[in-house]
């Protein structure tokens, strides 16, 4: 006893025993947790709907079933059809792809002008940068519309990647602005000092020093131009000046609410609805999602 | 003098997403009206957690294991968020570590000070802006009333950590939790203020608990010191018991890493090893794997308490009787009289 | 030192207030270009349908009375002078003055645009502090849900569906129009029917900016300064009404200045929706019409509130937050 | 300056101007002027101004500011007698000078840019040998004269000497008819008028008539639901939600306004393929558009001017929706259908664009339908949706839509070869003939012969795919009575109001 | 120690326009030069222009006036900075006070070692090289190589701080520039970070530029130092003449305000204080004795 005793009382210094915190591996539910699982779920559900339309429709989405003009959602026509016997069902798979290819690829050129002129903006000496700001004002004041008119008519064709360009082009002003506000929070710190030092170059600075930093805090911006990309969209097919009237749109779906709510037909206002609801609010959990992942800290209030 | 503020067997974790953080680990000290006992300790080891927590400022994912602490006997763990508020600034107050970003930097250093002193004293505007020009000339701002209505902008960082402890000297309270005041600042301007510490004790009796990394501050500044490891209080006694006849390995490594030791012999004795990650501590002493001079035990059991002194402490199997004779480096019994 | 502060504050605005009406200047020429590089024919708007009947030899005449047929820098010259006159020309559409055609809707809406612009701001700013005073409990969840969840509404959508609940079903709010007939003074019935207009672009715009102002205030309660209120025994709604929102108020004020684009063209849809008379339907209307002469005061309207209220919120923000002050040299020089 | 004169004579009526119960409030389409001479499409030059003759409710011409009329054969000339003591709404004498004045604007103005000059070509000289005599030669006989006496006339006083196209009058328009022009209230999107109470004929039941600019369809139709608006002309689909409801009366005019696909001969397509447009007839079923889009309120349209008193030729009616004959028809045109079932004739695809205004939903659901009915048919129709017709861009043809309610030779301008409104370059040797000899031609029946001939020969060679009629679907709430749907309407189902002076409101 | 200056820096003038009324002289005329493998310390108040003569010399600013040296070059002439940027780049390191702020916090550690490499163009085909050489960077620095896919946010204050060192001397830098390296650290650490720059300096030959505002720290490391305040130096000699015979009012306060971990010398120990408005502006660094240099004002 003593002897053991003693042992333990033995002078081992420093690395005796390899001293391992004990990690837990945590459950599957606990890694779940917090995570978006649900909104993921069903925004799988809708992209690979909308991707395999053909498959999903039963009906033309083009085609007018005149002899079913404002139909109730039936066994035939799931969700019914609008006044002039479209299948609304059909429409939606179809729709979708138009738009939420719309919305992401807008979302994509507004990203991308707009990170690259912020960060530019933000990044110059104040003399450029305010020139930069001011003329972002100043085409920030032109209406949108007449860009548009001007540049659908330099392009001259109207399908999915000319509408989202277009819009792209004439969206990114207020992303600008922000990301210029927050480059220049981040431009004084010491890392991107040090990486300019080194003789990083600017694009590189760029991707990788500044945007990792300021994502997060652009994240709903970012995410909720694809809704207002969306309902751009629908706003130009209301003018004519968006995609051709036989490609359909959850936009152009939507913009026929008017009618159908005159004509007591809900099914045509609320389904498209609900449909464009639910993605944006999918795709804005996942934004959140990643916002949160990076801002570990807690309150101090 | 009496007792006002006593921290018993004092717990405090946090919820982490990775796990349970075990800041604070059962401390126990008491602290004495007019007394200034400083904590010591390498950065993470849990002292501003342990000052925030007695203010209850914590994140919501903190969370009081075990123990208590008692102000003037009342136990304030139970408080409600209510109390405490009444208690914050008045009873007890605290300075912050980082002088540059706990002041506001849009609102004028003199109403942020006027803020304090009226929330807790109904007077007038007029009365509450005297007062507070009084305190930035206590603690030796000049032009104070030019500079009553400017930004913490157009302050320096010393004057800024001055003004901090004008702000938590508002109210008059019993303790002062003054967590690294001085690390901003540069030699000079610290002497500057470690002495008007000393003097606002001599006035006013205030108690202190003074939290500090830097040995030098504390020898001029404590009466008492505990010296802090991993959360835990691993020696605690008189100014002189630390310095001169500290007990705790890990007190003979703090003191044996000051460069000013290390002009003659040209060689650091730094402490190898990192500190350790507070995530799920391993059993045993959390020293153990940086220490010389470990026994097996405390790769295995945390040492206890022993009793050196009546005022001196220290959590080390070294001293326990089994323990074999193990003579403190030389440097930690030299005096600078010698 | 105030004193000093207070000059160069103003020389400063004086600075901005030229670069105001350069920026003025530069933008009319642009639009003036755009405008007429876009396609479409405005005589169109001159003469409706009038002109399907008309004879290319008509059509050039009637072109050359309009000055249309002028090369562009002559057209901009002759723009100029008269605008600088206080003539800004005819409205093809309307056939009249086109300041005559903006006078008496703009009132219209400023005043729709103004009252959802404050409301926006001012229910965003509460709904931030809300969420932010209940970070992660259920208030702020149900609030960030039902907030993004109606922000994804489409307007025009929106507007149709109120009016069938509220202007058919309830027939508690008008569905059109700016007043009732002969009650152009009634305020009460000015305020009836812009209530569901303003619903209408509050609910578009209002989630967007509370939640960049929440975000911004979350960030904000991560600061340290938190402590120091808090340890001066504020309650939590002292700290952020006091300390947190006054911290995030630049950001607001920026936002504000640049957000003016966005919440007028948001009046677009409401006067579109509820056919309330305003310049909002008239500007998209003038650049689909190649109405030029209305589109131009109508940008040039957009484009000084734009401009003079960035130079607003800057003049602003310097004074809430002296640290806005450029100084120093950009490290960025080689 | 001129209204205030208006609006400083007080209603001589009963009432505040608070009080709305004998106030009609109609919502009509936006307005940008109010003068009979640039303004032929809309209602209110009609209630505000008069003219020499008016028309009946069989739409015929009959006297209004004129009493009585002499026409001398050999000369060709007109002498009209004035009614005497009629005042303008600003209290100013009306006499011959201001038809003069009229008539010398419309004949002689250069500046003037209205569609309806051409119809007084014919017209030579004018002559005023008294107050209250007016007398107007003209070249040639013109069978539709009559008809075209019917334009406003403008007060001279008011309005001479300044640029007709741009004046302030025409926003304060000053006249003799039933309403005077009382405010224009762009804030609130109305136009006031107040009835004539020294109208020279039957001063109207309703005192006050509120105008209401409306942009959107479909905001006409929540206006009325809620209660903001008495009177409204809908689209057949929206009129027909209001069927069921006892607090509204749907009153379905017959219109002579069609809806067709008007091809454009100035294109290089229709050059080359301009044989095939009547074939296209065969391939759309007419009926099932006006089943679908009118909800039946309409029919099915052969000729232009199918629903005039001189037309409707049942043997102009050739074609009928037959997919079969169709097929066959095209075989015999030579065109083959290629490999994406489209068809194809020396090389080109039966492709054509139509370029469709926007703002008008039957419009988009009429093209959207015959384009799809012709895709399943085998030909590339492509509907191009523009806010505003753009004549330069090229499309080969757009959604037309026109009426003749009254005269025939309304369509003279647009199909003889060469005519002023023939912007489609439509020519046929044969159609010229005929619509030439019915303008020159006095006797009706000889006429009516002509037209009837006309109606064949235009059926077998088209310029345009007629689809429908519309009848013109208003709707009004209860307490509206007194409109007469005798009378057939014109484009945009114009011409409602035209024995409002019997109409009576009870609200 | 008598090789030639790499470093040299001769009347160098930083001077900030912060509004027309004020300019802020943050570095007023000061020289000095640093020879290879030398530790040149510099020390002086929080303020006093010491991370401005850093950055200066790292051309983050244009300068106000005077001239930088580097290996012969006259670096700071704008033209020939950018003839010879790649060498300057490679050849000039720096390390910042903050290390939590020096490093990119969402870019691993092998990115942020591997950073200034590739700038440099260095191995830049061959990626086993330079994995080998983060290995042996880290190894240099005393972290194990399962460091390199850890993020800043993940280590600790030592860590980082070696990391920073071991992204600065990648490039094989004849000088590095440290600019409050081990403020931000605790003592402890600050001991271990010491001890490897002194081997970093007698293994390899880095030379360094260390500013700091402990004395104690610098009289342990560097060869040479200097004091500064309000933007000039005061005083400059070779580290034990200067704490052995300070010669400037300023030098002793600051020696005397040294806290020391010795409680009965502290509290009984005076400190002398000196007024660093008193200081007059005009004059110059004077040389007194061979090893010793200090700022006198004309009398
Ligand atoms: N909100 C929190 N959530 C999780 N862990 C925390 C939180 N706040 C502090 N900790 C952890 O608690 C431990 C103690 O931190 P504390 O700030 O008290 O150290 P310190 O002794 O004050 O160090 P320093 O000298 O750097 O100020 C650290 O390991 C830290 O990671
Ligand atoms: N970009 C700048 N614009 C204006 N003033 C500046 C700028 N950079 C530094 N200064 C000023 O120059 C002076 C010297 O600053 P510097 O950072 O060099 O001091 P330091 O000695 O490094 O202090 P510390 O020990 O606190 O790091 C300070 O008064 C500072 O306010
Ligand atoms: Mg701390
Ligand atoms: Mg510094």
């Amino acid at each position: 006893m003593a002897k053991v005793e003693n042992s333990r009382f033995r002078k081992v210094g420093i690395g005796w025993k390899k001293v391992e915190p004990v990690a837990l591996k945590p459950s599957l539910k606990k890694r779940l947790k917090g995570k978006p699982v649900f909104s993921v779920i069903i925004l799988l559900f809708i992209v690979t709907g909308c991707l395999f339309a053909g498959q999903l429709a039963n009906h033309d989405p083009g085609s007018f079933y005149l002899q079913n003009v404002n139909e109730a959602p039936n066994a035939e026509f799931y969700f019914g059809t609008d006044s002039l016997g479209r299948d609304i069902y059909s429409m939606i798979w179809y729709g979708g792809r138009v738009s939420i290819s719309i919305g992401l690829m807008s979302m994509a050129i507004i990203s991308v002008i707009g990170i690259t002129y912020g960060c530019i903006s933000g990044i110059a000496n104040a003399k450029i940068d305010a020139l930069m700001m001011r003329i972002a004002e100043m085409a920030n004041s032109i209406p949108n519309l007449l860009v548009i008119l001007l540049l659908m008519a330099v392009i001259g064709k109207q399908d999915a990647v000319t509408l989202s360009f277009v819009i792209g082009i004439t969206g990114w002003f207020a992303l600008a602005r922000i990301v210029r506000s927050e480059v220049r929070q981040i431009r004084n710190s010491e890392y991107v000092l040090a990486a300019r030092r080194m003789g990083v170059g600017f694009p590189r600075i760029m991707i990788r020093h500044l945007i990792p930093n300021f994502v997060s805090s652009i994240m709903f911006v970012v995410v909720s131009t694809i809704s207002s990309s969306m309902s751009m969209e629908s706003t130009l097919s209301f003018l004519g000046l968006g995609l051709p009237v036989d490609v359909i749109s959850w936009g152009s779906m939507l913009s026929l609410a008017n009618r159908a709510l005159l004509l007591d037909t809900w099914w045509v206002i609320i389904i498209p609805g609900i449909f464009l609801l639910v993605t944006l609010n999918c795709i804005t959990s996942l934004g959140n999602f990643y916002r949160k992942g990076n801002t570990k800290r807690h309150s101090n209030l | 003098m009496g007792t006002i503020l006593e921290v018993k067997n004092y717990s405090l974790s946090f919820d982490t997403p990775e796990g349970e953080i075990e800041a604070v680990r059962d401390v126990n000290f008491s602290l004495n009206e007019g007394e200034i006992l400083a904590i010591v300790g390498e950065s993470g080891c849990g002292k501003t957690v342990l000052c925030k927590s007695l203010l209850k400022l914590l994140p919501r994912n903190a969370r009081v294991k075990s123990g208590k602490a008692e102000l003037c006997g009342e136990n304030i763990t139970a408080f409600s968020e209510r109390r405490m508020r009444q208690l914050r600034g008045k009873q007890i107050s605290m300075v912050f570590q980082d002088p540059l970003t706990t002041l506001n930097p849009t609102i004028p250093i003199g109403k942020q000070i006027t803020e304090s002193i009226r929330q807790h004293q109904k007077i007038s505007h007029n009365k509450a802006k005297a007062h507070a020009l009084e305190l930035l000339e206590l603690v030796g701002i000049d032009h104070a009333a030019d500079r009553f209505n400017l930004q913490p902008h157009f302050f320096s960082g010393g004057m800024r950590q001055r003004c901090v402890l004008a702000i938590a000297l508002a109210s008059h309270p019993k303790v002062l939790l003054a967590d690294e005041p001085t690390t901003a600042l540069d030699v000079t301007v610290q002497a500057k203020m470690l002495d008007l510490l000393l003097s606002i004790r001599k006035r006013t009796g205030i108690a202190i608990l003074f939290v500090s990394h830097d040995l030098g501050v504390v020898a001029r500044i404590a009466d008492r010191v505990a010296v802090m490891y991993a959360g835990k209080i691993v020696e605690i006694g008189t100014a002189n018991e630390i310095f001169y006849d500290s007990r705790h390995p890990y007190t003979w490594g703090l003191l044996g890493a000051q460069p000013a030791l290390a002009m003659k012999t040209g060689e650091l004795h730094s402490i190898p090893g990192m500190p350790p990650v507070l995530l799920n501590p391993p059993p045993g002493d959390t020293f153990a794997v940086r220490n010389k001079y470990a026994l097996a035990i405390d790769y295995e059991e945390a040492p206890p308490m022993f009793q050196i002194s009546p005022t001196h402490f220290a959590a080390t199997w070294l001293l326990d009787p089994r323990a074999p004779h193990i003579d403190p480096p030389i440097f930690t019994k030299r005096r600078r009289e010698e | 030192m105030i004193e000093n502060r207070k000059t160069q504050l103003l020389k400063k605005t004086g600075l901005r207030l030229l670069g105001f009406l350069f920026t003025m200047l530069i933008l009319s020429i642009v639009v003036f270009c755009f405008a007429r590089w876009a396609p479409g024919d405005p005589l169109q708007s001159f003469y409706g349908d009038a002109v399907e009947s008309m004879t290319s030899e008509e059509l050039g005449a009637a072109r050359s009375r309009l000055g249309l047929d002028a090369p562009l820098h002559v057209q901009y010259a002759k723009w100029v002078t008269n605008a600088l006159g206080g003539n800004f020309g005819l409205s093809l559409k309307y056939k009249k003055a086109a300041m005559d055609v903006v006078t008496p809707l703009i009132g219209n809406t400023l005043i729709l645009g103004v009252t959802a612009y404050l409301l926006v701001f001012a229910l965003a700013t509460l709904l931030a502090v809300t969420c932010a005073l209940h970070e992660d409990t259920w208030l702020d969840h149900i609030i960030c849900k039902i907030g993004t969840g109606i922000y994804y509404l489409p307007p025009f959508w929106l507007g149709v569906v109120l009016v069938l609940i509220f202007s058919i079903h309830l027939r508690w709010f008008p569905s059109s129009g700016a007043y009732d007939i002969g009650k152009a003074g009634d305020i009460l019935n000015r305020i009836r029917h812009m209530i569901l207009p303003l619903i209408v672009m509050i609910v578009s715009h209002l989630w967007y900016y509370a939640y960049m102002i929440r975000n911004k205030l979350l960030d904000e309660l991560r600061q340290d300064y938190v402590f120091l209120a808090k340890e001066k025994g504020l309650t939590k709604r002292q700290i952020v009404w006091r300390h947190c929102l006054r911290n995030v108020a630049p950001t607001i004020v920026s936002i504000m200045a640049i957000s003016i684009p966005h919440v007028l063209s948001g009046t677009y849809i409401a006067e579109s929706v509820f056919n309330y008379p305003g310049i909002g339907a008239l500007s998209i209307e003038s650049a689909k019409y190649h109405d030029y002469n209305l589109l131009m005061i109508l940008v040039l309207i957009a484009g000084a509130l734009v401009v003079l209220s960035s130079i607003a919120a800057q003049t602003i923000n310097e004074i809430i937050d002296p640290r806005m002050k450029e100084t120093g040299v950009s490290a960025w020089q080689r | 300056g001129n209204n205030s004169s208006n609006e400083s004579k007080p209603a001589a009526t009963s009432g505040s101007a608070d009080d709305l119960s004998n106030t009609l409030v109609y919502a009509g389409e936006s307005e940008s002027t109010i003068n009979p001479l640039l303004n032929s499409h809309d209602e209110l030059p009609d209630l505000i101004f008069s003219g020499l003759m008016k028309y009946d409710g069989n739409g015929k011409p009959v006297y209004d500011l004129a009493e009585s009329s002499t026409y001398d054969d050999a000369t060709y000339t007109y002498t009209f007698k004035l009614r005497k003591g009629i005042k303008w709404h600003d209290g100013t004498d009306f006499s011959a000078d201001d038809v003069l004045y009229t008539y010398n604007v419309l004949t002689k103005d250069e500046t003037l840019s209205s569609s309806i000059t051409s119809n007084y070509e014919d017209i030579v000289s004018m002559t005023a040998p008294d107050q209250n005599t007016v007398v107007i030669k003209l070249s040639q006989y013109d069978a539709a004269m009559m008809d075209y006496f019917t334009v406003g006339i403008l007060p001279k006083h008011l309005t001479e000497g300044q640029d007709i196209n741009t004046m302030a009058f025409n926003q304060t328009p000053v006249g003799t008819g039933r309403y005077k022009f009382v405010k224009w209230d762009t804030a609130g999107g109305m136009i006031v008028l107040e009835r004539n109470e020294d109208y020279y004929d039957k001063v109207p039941n309703i005192e006050r008539v509120i105008y209401k600019t409306v942009s959107n369809e479909s905001t006409k139709a929540t206006m009325l639901q809620s209660g903001e608006a008495d009177l409204a002309w809908l689209n057949s689909k929206y009129a027909d939600s209001f069927r069921k409801n006892d607090s509204y009366k749907n009153i379905d005019f017959k219109t002579a306004d069609y809806r067709g696909i008007s091809m454009d001969f100035g294109t290089e397509f229709w050059q080359n393929n301009g044989d095939s447009i009547g074939v296209l007839n065969d391939a759309i079923d007419k009926e099932a558009i006006v089943k679908s889009v009118l909800d039946g309120h309409g029919v099915a349209a052969y000729s232009p001017i199918q629903l005039n008193r001189f037309g409707g030729n049942k043997s102009a009616d050739i074609y009928s929706h037959d997919l079969q004959k169709f097929a066959e028809e095209m075989a015999k045109l030579g065109w083959v259908k290629g490999s994406d079932g489209i068809y194809e004739r020396n090389g080109e695809k039966f492709h054509f664009t139509v370029q469709v205004r926007d703002y008008e939903e039957e419009r988009v659901d009429i093209a959207n339908l015959c384009a799809s009915q012709l895709k399943a048919a085998g030909v590339d129709m492509e509907v191009k949706l523009v806010t505003k017709f753009d004549w330069d861009a090229g499309y080969n043809g757009f959604l037309s839509g026109y009426a003749a309610q009254f005269d025939p030779d309304m369509f003279y301008k647009n199909y003889v070869t060469g005519a002023s409104d023939n912007t489609m370059q439509y020519s046929n040797t044969r159609v010229d003939e005929l619509l030439t000899n019915g303008r020159h031609t006095k006797e009706e029946n000889k006429r009516k012969e002509i037209y009837q001939e006309f109606e064949t020969v235009y059926a077998e060679q088209p310029g345009v795919v007629l689809v429908a009629f519309l009848d013109g679907c208003y709707v009004s709430v209860k307490g509206l009575n007194g409109l007469d749907t005798t009378r057939v309407l014109g484009h945009h189902a114009v011409g409602v109001m035209w024995n409002i002076e019997n109409w009576t409101l009870n609200k | 120690m008598n090789q030639t200056a790499i470093l040299e820096v001769k009347n160098l003038k930083q001077y900030f326009p912060v509004s027309k009324h004020l300019t802020v002289k943050a570095v007023d005329d000061i020289s000095f030069q640093i020879r290879k493998g030398e530790i040149f310390g510099l020390v002086g108040e929080s303020g006093s222009g010491k991370s401005t003569v850093a950055r200066s010399i790292m051309g983050l600013y244009q300068l106000t006036d005077g001239e930088v040296w580097f290996q012969g070059n006259k670096i700071s002439d704008p033209k020939v900075f950018r003839s010879n940027r790649r060498d300057i780049q490679k050849n000039m390191q720096i390390i910042f006070q903050d290390s939590a702020a020096a490093l990119n916090p969402r870019m691993t550690v092998r990115n942020i070692i591997a950073e200034p490499m590739q700038a440099c163009r260095m191995f830049v085909k061959n990626k086993e090289a330079m994995d080998a050489k983060i290995d042996k960077l880290l190894d240099q620095v005393g972290l194990a190589k399962s460091f390199r896919s850890r993020y800043p946010g993940e280590l600790s204050g030592g860590q980082r701080q070696r990391v920073a060192i071991a992204r600065s001397i990648g490039t094989n830098p004849d000088i590095i520039i440290a600019d409050e390296p081990i403020a931000s650290l605790d003592v402890s650490i600050q001991a271990q970070i010491l001890t490897l720059f002194q081997n970093l300096q007698q293994e390899y030959g880095f030379a360094f530029l260390f500013i700091a505002h402990d004395l104690s720290v610098v009289r342990f490391l560097s060869n040479t130092v200097g004091v500064m305040l309000h933007g000039k130096i005061l005083e400059m000699a070779e580290t034990e003449e200067l704490f052995q015979n300070p010669l400037h009012p300023y030098t002793k306060a600051l020696l005397s305000a040294v806290p020391v971990a010795d409680p009965i010398y502290e509290r009984s120990k005076k400190i002398l204080y000196y007024d660093p408005s008193k200081l007059s502006l005009t004059g110059s660094l004077q040389q007194l004795s061979p090893k010793h240099w200090m700022f006198c004002s004309p009398k």
